[in-house]
């Protein structure tokens, strides 16, 4: 099973170059700009909804990490596996879900991905290999690598399989699962890349405060697993990344990281104002944001005229508008159901009681 | 006596403590610089430096053993783990090493530290992240579990955990944090082991603890109104339990009910009944029922999350079958 | 018919279950190269190689997640903990994930894998690698947990947990290993979910289940003979628990004890003893008394671990205490 | 607080160089194949007294280790800490605990280090600093961590402080809470040596199969901790790495990863056959005994003559005997004091009923 390792150490490998905006066809390049304005408008009227107490829960939005979103997606095959964290929404959309059904599940409805159980953080889609969001730091990586064995497992040994991408925060790499993970997929050779979204923040604690190596794409020199940075900002150079990764992964069953670094627009969560940030650094982020530098860029490099721009972000308005309207018309999972994901092989003696019944139905009969 | 709310009493008790004794400190995610999760510890990196509130990188296991590590060499490092969900992270240092450490070291050392961290369900905040799973901790001979109900047990319990040579959760609720009520000036403690008398009553005991016990205090004195004279006992402490508090209670009452926020089977509430049942079986005049959560990871929808969880009506429900239940007329 | 040590069954049907489907695979720590720490694989590296049974490095955390990632693409791990203590440090993949995925998700997926691994005491391992602790994973919804107490009942629900959809974990016992019994030749299963009546009985019924199970059936033999009849219910599930068979049988006999390994508070044989005084309460003539471990890290010297750990004596004790204690004739 | 981490990556130093035999005193030497000895000793007698039945539990022997107990105990100070694993008895002994005391925990008396009440694999003696023997792999790593945190905060800022020495096997290199705690002793600039004990193996499994980075001393690449491999073998060149750890550790608050690279000479614990293990490398392992190849260098150079070296395996032998009839004579714990170590701070209720006691006391009184 086992096959040769890499060397030791970990070569800093640059990531690969792109041709640029230059090379990529205009419908490429306005397509990748539709869906990361798509993406803004959804995450803007996530916030607003939440504010509104449409949304409850945690809302964890991906505002200023487009680029990233947009760009691993566009790496990321059909039959490839996404495992995501609870910053996911746009994950969801790029990967071609429904706004509406992404809208829905923030609702708690049961048109919603995941039915209304979900939430905002457990975005789930069987059909697109959206194998969850997660919302414990880490909870996601243990089973994305056992994704992977599986996708090995069924392989034939060194054929290509499809790959899984695992996505975390910048903050996630201190946790034990990071490190248990990334050994098991090194000495395994398994399919799978492991995607650090660095947004240079845990909730407030910076990459640097929280990480002995605060160059994430070397943590994985300690399993002989190769790394590349790639700035989150640039759509085209995390695509060229993610493919290069991806390919390695399926046809080598070489396991790596990609770190893409880009900024957090906002707070955490909706709720958090982020007063611990300084001035510069919000003022950095909002120069850097990928939505109006992409955009200027594709208007420089004519590949989108103004109108067109407009045109896009209007849609996606629509869109936006359409999808909460679909949410709000949809109905919540109705009460009978609390019972109905108890169990996937059902057996006798299932719980099914609600607060305040007596353990056995007072007939002395058991339900099941 | 001053009204407060939890939130507040719990943030004065840490600075308090602080203040009186240099080997204090607070270690845990996002204390310092975003000043906890929940709030908790806003100002005090700004007034202790980074010596004291030391903010930690998202290493559970790490951290709480740390902790530990630290409180052998004599500190009191009093941790913060952002919600008991994530305790589970931790929890072989807790339940494999800070609970056996003083005995299985033949009580050469102990370990002098609190683990704070909130439960609680109802904020939609789906299944993995509303636990009430105290009753692990609970269980572990070794450890201390106390779990506050008002601001002032929140002062007193905390103030006696932190001087507490052993390790002490302390099990706080996210939907207490803004509940106020009156906190006594004078730093006295709140002796840890000890269950108190929320409010006496003659027709049913209803035993609690944390956010429930307000519940079944709202329930006890709602239900007053219509002549019915309910007991509320606060546990306050699950590890050690006072079960001769809750057993008097009942052997006046002559009937009870749990009200607990985790689920029914193997849960808190199943050893109160039992308690109850060995301890005042000659008294009892109907079964001990349990109100307590739906046995389903919490659904996110909130009309499903409330069909889950229990609450006021549900207790009031119960406590009218049995008081109505005409088997168990006195 | 034939006689298999509680090992051997384990084995066996490990062996068979993974000839019949190719999507069932043996992950863990040492199964292979080593034949397992108490041998249960031996032999199975060598007939199926390293894709079919995998060893890991220390990492429980990692290697029981990598079987929920495996197991929602549809494969079948099947896992050993090396013993359930080490447990703690995946129960955050095994509560928070495993046991959520499939609601949390809104049903889309399932996780059907198996996790065996034993507990017990009394073999001086000491505090830290002598627990009990399902109990926890009990407790949460989600999972189903089996405790199989004879080597007929280790292959029927190892084989039923291999074959179901739901992540199972499956409770073995150090001090069972080496015990023998008849297990049917068929490939039956047994259905998760149901205790057994293990032997009837008139004059009380003992509840138990794993190591206690054994030991009940051996005391109510014995007591057989003075003419006192006792009734062992083997719970064999303790989630789904099988409320039911228990409370039918107490209804019968009116007199119930439990023997669990586990510490009492907060244990097994609370939620027992709470089920049953609330399930036969107008049956019952004496309360449900619970025979458990002493509340301590077990300590390492014999006497003390002896002293600490319940045994037929003490469950004999409490039987004769509440068949003779006066208060409770009938 | 935060101090220059070191630079990128890691520089693999290689081990501090040691004059040899040839610079140390006569008595040194001695000191230490009398300790070697002593402790091989020590190890055979308790294999034998464990297949009598006078050890529970299980059992772990330091035998092949010798030389690299040996050199670390060598350079730990008085005032520093240790936090061992399981397989500590030698690190105890050459602590300078009596081997009645140790002998006598093995018997699981109340004479023992730990009043009987660890065993094996939890010897505890607070007056040398021996903060105790830990049977969860990897449990010891994070309270080590936390020990080195208590003497960082105790000391003025930059002051040197006692230093925290924590061992771990190879295997347990690869559990999170290793990857935890090296982050935090990184990022905090905690005064502790992480001793790797390299033996090749965990239970049946090799460095090689477990590790995604075998050469152990490199895995703290992932925090920019400096690692150094030593030859576990070679008692001087122990100390002498350990010793330079130790003294960056106090003086320089660096923390670093010490491996030391030996053979395990019998099974895992003293029930493990140790099937799996090839002919070759039982021989290898056989063929590099530290003990008869510390012995014969001595020899060879005059340090020591064959008479005192029978001498010193005699006095060993004696001594270990004097253990075994201390600890076969002293009483067990007596059964009263179950609970004696219930909790350090006594509270009310707290639980002393023993299995069949009812929960209160009959008379409705409660036990406390
Ligand atoms: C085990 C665990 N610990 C703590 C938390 C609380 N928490 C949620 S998100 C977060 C920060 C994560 O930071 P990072 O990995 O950088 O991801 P980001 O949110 O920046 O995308 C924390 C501490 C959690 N959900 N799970
Ligand atoms: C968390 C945990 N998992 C598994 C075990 C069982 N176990 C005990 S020792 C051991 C091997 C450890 O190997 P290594 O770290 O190399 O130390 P060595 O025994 O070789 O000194 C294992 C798997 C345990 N004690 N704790
Ligand atoms: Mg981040
Ligand atoms: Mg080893």
């Amino acid at each position: 099973m086992r096959k040769e390792r890499g060397t030791q150490g970990v070569a800093a490998a640059p990531a690969p170059a792109t041709g640029g905006i230059g090379s990529e066809s205009h419908e490429t390049l306005q397509h990748y700009y539709r869906q990361m304005a798509f993406i803004r408008a959804f995450e803007l009227r996530a916030a607003e909804m939440y504010q509104r107490a449409k949304i409850g829960g945690y809302c964890h939005l991906n505002l200023g990490e487009e680029a990233t979103v947009v760009g691993l997606m566009a790496a990321l095959a059909p039959e490839d596996y996404l495992f995501t964290t609870y910053r996911e929404h746009g994950y969801a959309l790029a990967r071609g879900i429904a706004a509406e059904r992404v809208m829905a599940e923030l609702f708690g409805k049961s048109t919603g991905v995941s039915g209304g159980w979900g939430g905002s953080m457990h975005l789930f889609d069987a059909e697109t290999n959206l194998l969850g969001g997660y919302g414990i730091v880490g909870g996601q990586i243990p089973p994305a690598t056992g994704a992977a064995l599986a996708l090995s497992y069924k392989a034939e040994p060194d054929a290509p399989t499809p790959a899984v991408m695992c996505l975390l925060g910048d903050g996630t790499t201190n946790i034990g699962a990071f490190h248990e993970s990334l050994n098991l997929a090194a000495i395994w050779r398994l399919p799978i890349v492991y995607v650090i979204v660095n947004n240079g923040l845990g909730m407030g604690t910076s990459v640097d405060a929280a990480s002995g190596e605060p160059d994430l794409y070397r943590r994985g020199c300690a399993y002989r697993m190769p790394g590349v940075r790639v700035d989150g900002n640039d759509v085209l150079a995390v695509r060229e990344a993610a493919r290069a990764a991806l390919e390695a992964a399926r046809k080598e069953h070489q396991p790596s990281i990609l770190e893409a670094v880009s900024f957090r627009l906002r707070g955490h969560s909706v709720v958090d104002p982020a007063r611990y940030r300084s001035r510069e650094d919000t003022d950095k982020a909002r120069e850097e944001d990928p939505l109006p530098v992409f955009r200027a860029q594709l208007i420089d490099a004519g590949a989108l005229d103004l109108s067109s721009a407009v045109q896009i972000e209007e849609d996606a308005e629509r869109v936006v508008s359409a999808a909460v309207e679909f949410a709000e018309e949809s109905p919540f999972p109705s009460v009978e159901e609390l019972f109905a994901h108890g169990y996937a092989t059902p057996v006798p003696n299932a719980p099914r009681a609600l607060p305040g019944d007596p353990v056995i139905a007072p007939a002395g009969v058991a339900r099941s | 006596m001053s009204e407060l709310s939890y939130r507040q009493a719990l943030h004065d008790t840490l600075r308090e403590e602080m203040l009186r004794d240099e080997s204090v400190f607070l270690i845990g995610e996002e204390i310092g610089v975003f000043e906890g999760s929940y709030k908790i510890t806003a100002g005090l990196l700004a007034e202790f430096g980074p010596r004291r509130v030391r903010d930690t990188p998202i290493c559970e296991e790490g951290f709480v053993g740390a902790a530990i590590g630290a409180a052998m060499l004599g500190l009191r490092p009093v941790v913060e783990i952002m919600t008991i969900n994530f305790s589970l992270l931790a929890i072989d240092q807790i339940v494999n090493h800070a609970a056996k450490i003083h005995a299985m070291f033949g009580g050469q050392v102990s370990v002098p530290m609190v683990i704070r961290t909130p439960g609680g369900g109802g904020q939609q905040l789906g299944a993995s992240h509303s636990q009430n799973i105290e009753v692990y901790y609970a269980h572990a001979p070794g450890l201390k579990v106390v779990t506050p109900a008002t601001p002032a047990d929140a002062k007193g319990l905390l103030r006696a955990a932190i001087r507490d040579d052993d390790p002490v959760l302390f099990v706080e609720n996210l939907s207490l944090y803004n509940t106020k009520g009156e906190v006594p000036d004078e730093t006295g403690r709140i002796e840890i082991g000890k269950a108190a008398v929320a409010k006496e009553g003659r027709d049913i005991t209803v035993v609690a603890y944390s956010r429930a016990a307000v519940i079944a205090l709202d329930v006890a004195r709602r239900l007053e109104a219509e002549g019915i004279s309910v007991e509320v006992i606060d546990l306050r402490s699950l590890r050690p339990l006072d079960r001769e508090t809750v057993c008097a209670s009942v052997r006046k009452t002559s009937r009870a009910v749990v009200l607990e926020d985790d689920w029914l089977s193997f849960g808190v509430g199943a050893e109160i009944a039992a308690t109850i049942q060995e301890g005042a079986f000659d008294y009892l005049d109907a079964p001990v029922r349990r109100v307590a959560a739906a046995e389903v990871p919490l659904p996110y929808a909130k009309p499903l999350e409330n069909a889950a969880l229990p609450n006021a009506d549900a207790l009031i429900k119960v406590i009218r079958e049995i008081l109505d239940d005409t088997r168990y007329q006195r």
